[in-house]
């Protein structure tokens, strides 16, 4: 019910079933047809009790700030060539899905990418899997440049990064077995000998909490979220460094959400799996993700711990989407936080607005913001902002704080004494010194 | 059904007023499997200027219920017992031309999918004035495109003398869904049913609809019905939540009862699996085990047990014996649950509470 | 959307040209001569290889293909003269050269032969559609009883059986056995020169035609009406309070009739471009028959006319199917 | 009409027989072939239909022996010691105007008095090697092509998609019947003359009906492409070469499958018409031309027609509602 693929998916075979002639009646039937094909006595979990199921369920995860990064992203890009419909169709722009952004990732870690439809999330997922070819800009992983590797180069690799995909019901090919899905990475990469492919598969329904006997079952045998166990299972098969979880339970129903999430902290704990995970819920992000990178039509608007971001935002745009989540323990407290309603729609990205692509829908824009473009700023040990007017939520400066950097003045104006600050740059990481907003100087506070 | 003795009346405000009042509803399809029943003895009241929300997994029989409210199941092929009375006009039975008198005017609903909902191959305007025309015969079509104008802007979108020229792909998603909500209120109805009216927007989108349907609502002084699955958007809407399982209500009350004080496992199972996006972060995420019961062959005694945490707690077999029945929650008097837990409320606040909110237990 | 028009039609062009170099190329390079066939017709079965080699040579099949293909085309851009037996034929534009048999020019045959052709398949569609899409309309909405299946299944029966045979069953059960007194009089006169018997003489054809494509449209529509009935917008119309019959025949046919204009399109094209069994079966001078007869003994310029003439029909009803598309749905005329 | 290329895209209606609606079916380690399998044997008209082709499949195979069964042969008959040309040119024996004649159970016919039978049985084998030979062939072609297409995309999409609509704008009957004399007149004084007919007419009819695969097959492998399970295995590392074959194709089966049971019946109707039309098998064999020759004689002999007409029909509408039952059976839209 939840999510609308999945709503169409129901809708999808009562148009042509038949078996109900009246249209309402037949959603609905179907949809109850469809939830009975799961098999009521096959519930995962094994417990006796209450207090055994909560130890099944975690706590946020924790960062581990000394964690090496397992991939570093620097400056990536992905532009789409728009054809027009012409006659001769001529290349006339492109989709700039994703404009330059840089983050790591830490090893055994997880860094939440956060956004809203469009913003260019999933397609950094394809990225980094390398399912689309970037336009520029490089991606570290064990010391290559996966960005500039040619589909073949890259085969090797691709059992260190591998992928979780959102549809349950077209990740998985419904003509396979269990088992030729999952052990089709040890098929494909020639490891272990044919014999073992077997024991490997059932090893790893085991791990995902499914029945090792399935594993010679067909997917349309199994509901969504064990459906989307065995897309978790097929991603572990070849024991991955880096999992790209691109919205791994956006079409799941609520309940079984969490024994997704669960599952894949479990496999975290486990394997020391690191996960690049791609939502737009961002409080399954701050539950999953010590550290979360919030984009907005296809750049990095704010990045940073889950502390900083999550108390702390900067940018404007992290702070309107946090507050537009409804927040059910608030209302046991008392009342509704106050809302920042951000006005209109999000721009093309075709044709983004000049400097800050936010500031047609910002609450502070001036200027500037029209003018250049702001840096992506470290504004704390493990913080980054690209903001103008970077500061927490009614306390944003009244002057920018960014035109010593860039040697302009207050209004984005060209200072012809001022130089732009060398101090300025795309890296993916942290660094020791950061940008103080209220010295506005580099230095550690 | 001996359930029937005890009428739940969630709001003690509305207890008279109610505008609208479902009780012992069934609704039972046929279906090639056998007879499936959707909904099951179900009451609840809504009164004018009130909200109730209705929360449940998918085929928890939350769609359902409402459509049975417009009468939109086929006759023919549906059986609908129990009352569901909208002002003092009973509805179950009620002729289709009487029932149409009804639907759009005194009683509209809002689906979730505005794009699906409204036709491809006619104007937003068209559609928002012959939603008008049908309950207003003697009005012109000057008239009707008049106040689909007026409506539009009333629900703010952006220069509507133009916009209401346009095919509903020209508007973005959240567009859609304010003209959706525009289409809903054209008529002034005293009850607006809304389908999961945010579930497929963005969360800033979803933001500015529940605001909007909020202020409406102050305006029309409407009765709201908001089905959703999002504990969230029920929070922050509703006064009263009823949470469905497998057709059955199994906890009704205020909504600010039932967040603080449930008392039904499935509704801590509910608000144990979702985060919060302010939480304390050494909150647990327990899921609910297992996966939602087939309506077709549903489990005997409580529908809940097979994927229950705690039937451990309650003596014998009775929790897949004997369906509890709907009773008074042992905190608040506007509050029934459908549970045979001696002290739902204690072992809430012992044992799960501290595992999904540790920081709420310690304030109280 | 008039760039798109624009960019069909050109496309469409080219193949036609290609259509036209193929069926050339085809007849002139297929038999072993093509100008034996004109020897055999104007030498009255006396066709020695001395005669073939003169006819031949006047033909232009001495040169080489691309030089008579290019006076082809530019005869039937500018007009062209052609000689025939020591005889020069005036060959106006658009020229697409004589008939072998009848020694007629083409495009003057085309043009006595089109209205026939063209009355028997619009009468033939008007019918069919006139029948399909009620009858799929009242199956949609009772779809599921008893009647719908009865109905469709028959239906399906007997859209299943060849069409000529149908045809030919019934013309010669309504012909020869029965002997029915209006049904009975196949054949095409000029609906100009007598009515009442270019309409007798095309009821039966069109009576086929009808029946057994309605068979097939009714399940088109049934199919569209069942789908276009389950989307959302159906139960928001109904939802607003519309009456049945608003919400079945303003939002659910508005929708259903798109897919069922599109095959009709096509459909007609193909009934235009090829009514050759009905034709052949009822005796209709139209250009299906003339085409078949050309076939039969080779006339070269005639076959290759038909199959241009197939060709552009086929290739407009697309165009025509994309626009009216383009029309109905306002989705597609945006983008 | 019976235009091969046309025969699958047409078909854009729902499910016509409904679903037998049988009970829920035990679905536990069965593959959705298998499970559709299962339905058709459930499925009581496909099991008539299928029963019936068999039959028909069965006569073509042994047409031989059964002709040698009922003592009948293709040999020309004896014009003048069978029929009556002082009455009205009928047998002498048999029907129409007498009883069953066990020599000749489907009579003889007019003016050559050749055996009906004999004819009849041959004629089921023509229709069935033509049609069979000619699906096998058009099926190839529009799966490579489609499968190419489909999945490369860009030039090599538009260049196979631009052929393929070109295919489709050239009227199939005229250009068949263009066709098919010019193929076979070079070879009018072979002595193996027949058989080059009906391979030129195999010829035909792939060369006009591989289309509508091509174009099934290029759309599904489209959508296909798109879906998460493909990417899944570039994730994986998979080759182009296996992810064609073994993920994508397997899930092609059903659509090509439901295409294949829809086009036999067309080739079947098709290679009727042509030789009705005169054109295509004229030498040996084929109930089209016997159908021809047989509705002059309709009046008098209407037995002569009926023969080769039935087998036709019968043929065909079985095919077609297997077919259906087919695609009902395998569409994943029906299927829970």
């Amino acid at each position: 019910m939840a999510s609308p693929e999945d709503t169409a998916r129901v809708g999808r075979h009562t148009d042509q079933s038949g078996k109900s002639p009246e249209a309402p009646n037949a959603t609905v039937a179907a949809q109850f047809q469809d939830s009975a094909t799961e098999d009521p006595h096959d519930v995962e979990a094994s417990y006796a009790s209450f207090g055994e199921l909560a130890k099944q369920g975690h706590t946020a995860a924790v960062l581990d700030p000394t964690a090496e990064p397992v991939i570093a992203v620097e400056d990536l890009k992905m532009y789409f060539p728009v054809r027009s419909s012409g006659l001769v169709r001529r290349t006339i722009g492109q989709v700039q899905a994703v404009d330059g952004i840089s983050f790591e990732v830490p090893r055994g870690g997880s860094l939440g990418l956060v956004g809203e439809s469009g913003c260019g999330k999933s397609t950094t997922g394809r990225l980094i899997t390398r399912l689309y070819n970037p336009t520029g800009g490089s991606m570290t992983f064990g010391g290559q440049d996966i960005a500039k590797l040619s589909q073949r180069q890259m085969k090797p690799l691709r059992r260190d990064i591998q992928m979780i995909f959102q549809d349950p019901y077209t990740s998985l090919n419904p003509r396979h077995t269990v088992g030729a899905i999952v052990g089709a990475p040890l098929a494909v990469h020639d490891i272990v000998p044919k014999k073992q492919i077997l024991g490997r598969v059932q090893e790893l329904l085991e791990v995902v909490g499914l029945n090792p006997e399935h594993y010679n079952r067909y997917p349309n045998e199994f509901s969504g979220g064990q459906r989307q166990r065995i897309g978790i299972a097929r991603a572990l098969t070849l024991n991955p460094k880096l999992l790209v979880a691109d919205e791994p339970v956006s079409a799941l129903d609520v309940s079984i959400q969490a024994q997704v999430i669960n599952l894949l902290q479990d496999i975290q704990r486990e394997f020391g799996v690191a996960y690049l995970f791609i939502a737009h819920d961002l409080a399954v992000v701050r539950h999953f993700c010590p550290e979360v990178a919030v984009m907005y039509l296809g750049k990095i608007v704010e990045i940073g711990d889950r502390e900083s971001i999550y108390s702390h935002a900067h940018h404007p745009y992290t702070q309107a989407l946090l507050s537009a989540v409804p927040d059910v323990k608030q209302a046991v407290i008392g009342g509704r936080r106050e809302r920042i309603m951000l006005e209109g729609d999000v721009p093309s990205p075709i044709n983004p607005p000049s400097g800050c692509r936010f500031r047609t829908r910002c609450p502070l824009a001036q200027d500037i913001c029209a003018r250049h473009e702001p840096p992506l700023l470290q504004i704390g040990p493990r913080h980054k902002a690209a903001c103008h007017f970077a500061g927490e939520i009614g306390r944003h400066p009244v002057t920018p704080v960014t035109p010593r950097l860039l040697g302009t003045d207050d209004h984005g104006n060209a200072d012809p004494g001022a130089t732009p600050s060398t101090e300025l740059t795309t890296q993916a990481g942290y660094s020791d010194t950061w940008f103080d907003l209220d010295k506005k100087t580099f230095g550690r506070a | 059904m001996t359930d029937s003795i005890i009428q739940p009346r969630a709001h003690q405000m509305s207890e008279e007023g109610a505008y609208l009042a479902v009780e012992n509803l069934t609704i039972e399809f046929p279906t090639p499997d056998g007879p499936l029943t959707a909904v099951n003895d179900l009451s609840y009241t809504v009164g004018m200027g009130q909200t109730l929300g209705i929360v449940g997994e998918s085929g928890s029989g939350k769609s359902v219920s409402s459509m049975a409210v417009l009468g939109l199941h086929d006759t023919k092929r549906t059986k609908i017992t129990g009352s569901i009375r909208i002002g003092d006009k009973e509805v179950v039975g009620l002729s289709e031309s009487g029932m149409r008198k009804l639907r759009g005017n005194a009683v509209s609903m809002i689906f979730q999918d505005a794009l699906a909902a409204l036709h491809p191959f006619y104007r937003v305007g068209g559609q928002l004035a012959e939603a008008y025309q049908v309950h207003h015969s003697n009005a012109s079509k000057r008239d009707a495109r008049r106040k689909a104008i007026e409506m539009l802007d009333r629900v703010g979108i952006p220069q509507p003398d133009r916009r209401v020229d346009d095919f509903p792909h020209q508007f973005s998603g959240g567009m859609r869904q304010r003209a959706m909500i525009a289409m809903g209120l054209i008529n002034d109805p005293s009850l607006l049913i809304a389908d999961e009216p945010t579930t497929a927007l963005d969360v800033t989108v979803q933001a500015q609809i529940l605001d909007l349907l909020q202020d409406l609502q102050r305006e029309f002084n409407s009765a709201v019905i908001i089905i959703t699955h999002d504990l969230g958007v029920v929070a922050e809407m509703a006064d009263d939540v009823l949470v469905m399982y497998a057709g059955r209500a199994v906890e009704y009350g205020t909504t600010k009862q039932i967040l603080s004080h449930p008392e039904m496992p499935y509704t801590w199972g509910l608000l144990s699996s979702i985060p919060d996006v302010q939480s304390d972060t050494s909150a647990r995420l327990i899921p609910i085990p297992g996966n939602p019961p087939s309506l077709l062959n549903p489990p005997s005694g409580c529908s809940f047990h097979p994927r229950c945490a705690h039937v451990d707690k309650v003596p014998g077999s009775l929790c897949s014996t004997t369906l509890p029945r709907l009773t008074p929650a042992s905190i608040g008097t506007a509050h029934v649950k459908r549970c045979h837990l001696a002290d739902p409320d204690a072992i809430y606040q012992r044992e799960v509470l501290p595992e999904i909110a540790p920081d709420l237990v310690e304030e109280n | 959307m008039f760039a798109y028009i624009i960019k069909r039609l050109l496309t469409g062009v080219v193949v036609v040209v290609l259509v036209s170099m193929a069926v050339f190329a085809l007849l002139w390079y297929g038999p072993e001569s093509p100008a034996r066939p004109i020897c055999v017709q104007e030498t009255s079965n006396r066709c020695t290889d001395e005669r073939l080699a003169n006819f031949e040579e006047s033909m232009g099949y001495n040169n080489p293909i691309y030089v008579e293909y290019g006076k082809y085309a530019k005869g039937i851009f500018v007009g062209r003269e052609m000689a025939l037996g020591g005889n020069t034929i005036q060959c106006d534009a658009p020229c697409f050269g004589f008939s072998f048999r009848s020694r007629a020019l083409v495009w003057d045959e085309l043009i006595e032969r089109l209205p026939a052709t063209i009355s028997l398949a619009i009468g033939g569609a008007t019918l069919y559609l006139l029948l399909g899409i009620p009858i799929g309309i009242a199956a949609a909405r009772r779809r599921g009883t008893l009647g719908d299946k009865l109905l469709v299944s028959s239906f399906l029966v007997i859209s299943s059986i060849p069409y000529y045979l149908f045809a030919l069953v019934a013309w010669l059960y309504c012909t020869l056995v029965w002997d029915l007194p209006v049904l009975g009089d196949s054949g095409y006169t000029p609906l100009l020169d007598n009515p009442a018997k270019w309409f007798a003489g095309l009821l039966l054809p069109w009576l086929c035609l009808g029946i057994f494509n309605c068979t097939a449209y009714t399940r088109y529509t049934r199919g569209a009406m069942v789908e276009s009935l389950s989307e959302d917008y159906i139960r928001t119309a109904k939802a607003k309070g519309l009456p049945a019959r608003t919400v079945v025949y303003k939002h659910g046919l508005r929708s259903a009739l798109v897919p069922v204009v599109t095959i009709f399109g096509i459909d007609l094209g193909i009934l235009l471009a090829g009514t050759i069994f009905t034709e052949r079966i009822f005796e209709i001078q139209g250009i299906g028959l003339w085409g078949l007869r050309a076939v039969g003994s080779f006339d070269l310029p005639v076959i290759s006319a038909t199959a241009m003439f197939g060709a552009i029909v086929i290739i407009v009803s697309n165009i025509i199917v994309d626009v009216v598309y383009g029309v109905l749905d306002p989705r597609v005329r945006v983008s | 009409m019976s235009i091969p290329g046309e025969v699958i895209t047409t078909h854009t209606e729902d499910s016509v027989v409904e679903d037998a609606t049988a009970p829920r079916e035990l679905q536990a380690g069965r593959s959705p072939l298998r499970i559709a399998a299962h339905r058709i044997r459930k499925d009581t008209v496909a099991m008539v239909c299928l029963s019936i082709v068999m039959l028909f499949v069965l006569i073509a195979i042994f047409a031989g022996t059964l002709a040698d069964l009922f003592n009948v042969n293709l040999t020309v008959g004896r014009p003048a010691e069978q029929l009556d040309f002082l009455g009205d040119g009928m047998p002498l024996n048999g029907p129409p105007n007498y009883g069953f004649d066990p020599e000749h159970p489907f009579g003889v016919a007019p003016k050559t008095a050749n055996d009906n039978l004999a004819y009849w049985l041959y004629g089921c084998r023509t229709s069935l090697v033509i049609a069979s030979t000619a699906t096998l062939f058009a099926t190839l072609i529009g799966v490579v092509t489609g499968l190419v297409a489909g999945f490369a995309g860009g030039v090599v999409d538009k260049v196979i998609s631009f052929v393929i609509d070109l295919f489709l704008t050239l009227p199939f009957l005229l250009m068949a019947l263009i066709i098919a004399p010019i193929i076979t007149s070079r070879f009018a004084s072979d002595p193996d003359y027949p058989t080059i007919q009906k391979f030129g007419l195999v010829a035909v009819l792939v060369f006009f009906g591989w289309m509508g695969v091509a174009r099934l097959v290029r759309g599904e492998t489209m959508s296909l492409r798109e879906r998460e399970f493909i990417q899944a295995s570039r994730v994986i590392g998979m080759p182009t070469g296996r992810i064609l074959f073994k993920e994508l194709l397997p899930n092609l089966v059903a659509p090509i499958v439901v295409a294949v049971s829809l086009m036999l019946p067309g080739f079947i109707a098709a290679e009727a018409g042509l030789a009705f039309l005169g054109i295509g098998v004229t030498q040996g064999a084929s109930w089209g031309q016997t159908i021809l020759q047989a509705s002059p004689y309709f009046e008098k002999y209407p037995l002569y027609l009926w023969e080769p007409l039935l087998g036709i029909v019968i043929l065909v509408v079985a095919l077609n509602l297997l077919g259906d039952a087919i695609r009902d059976a395998v569409d994943p839209k029906t299927r829970r």
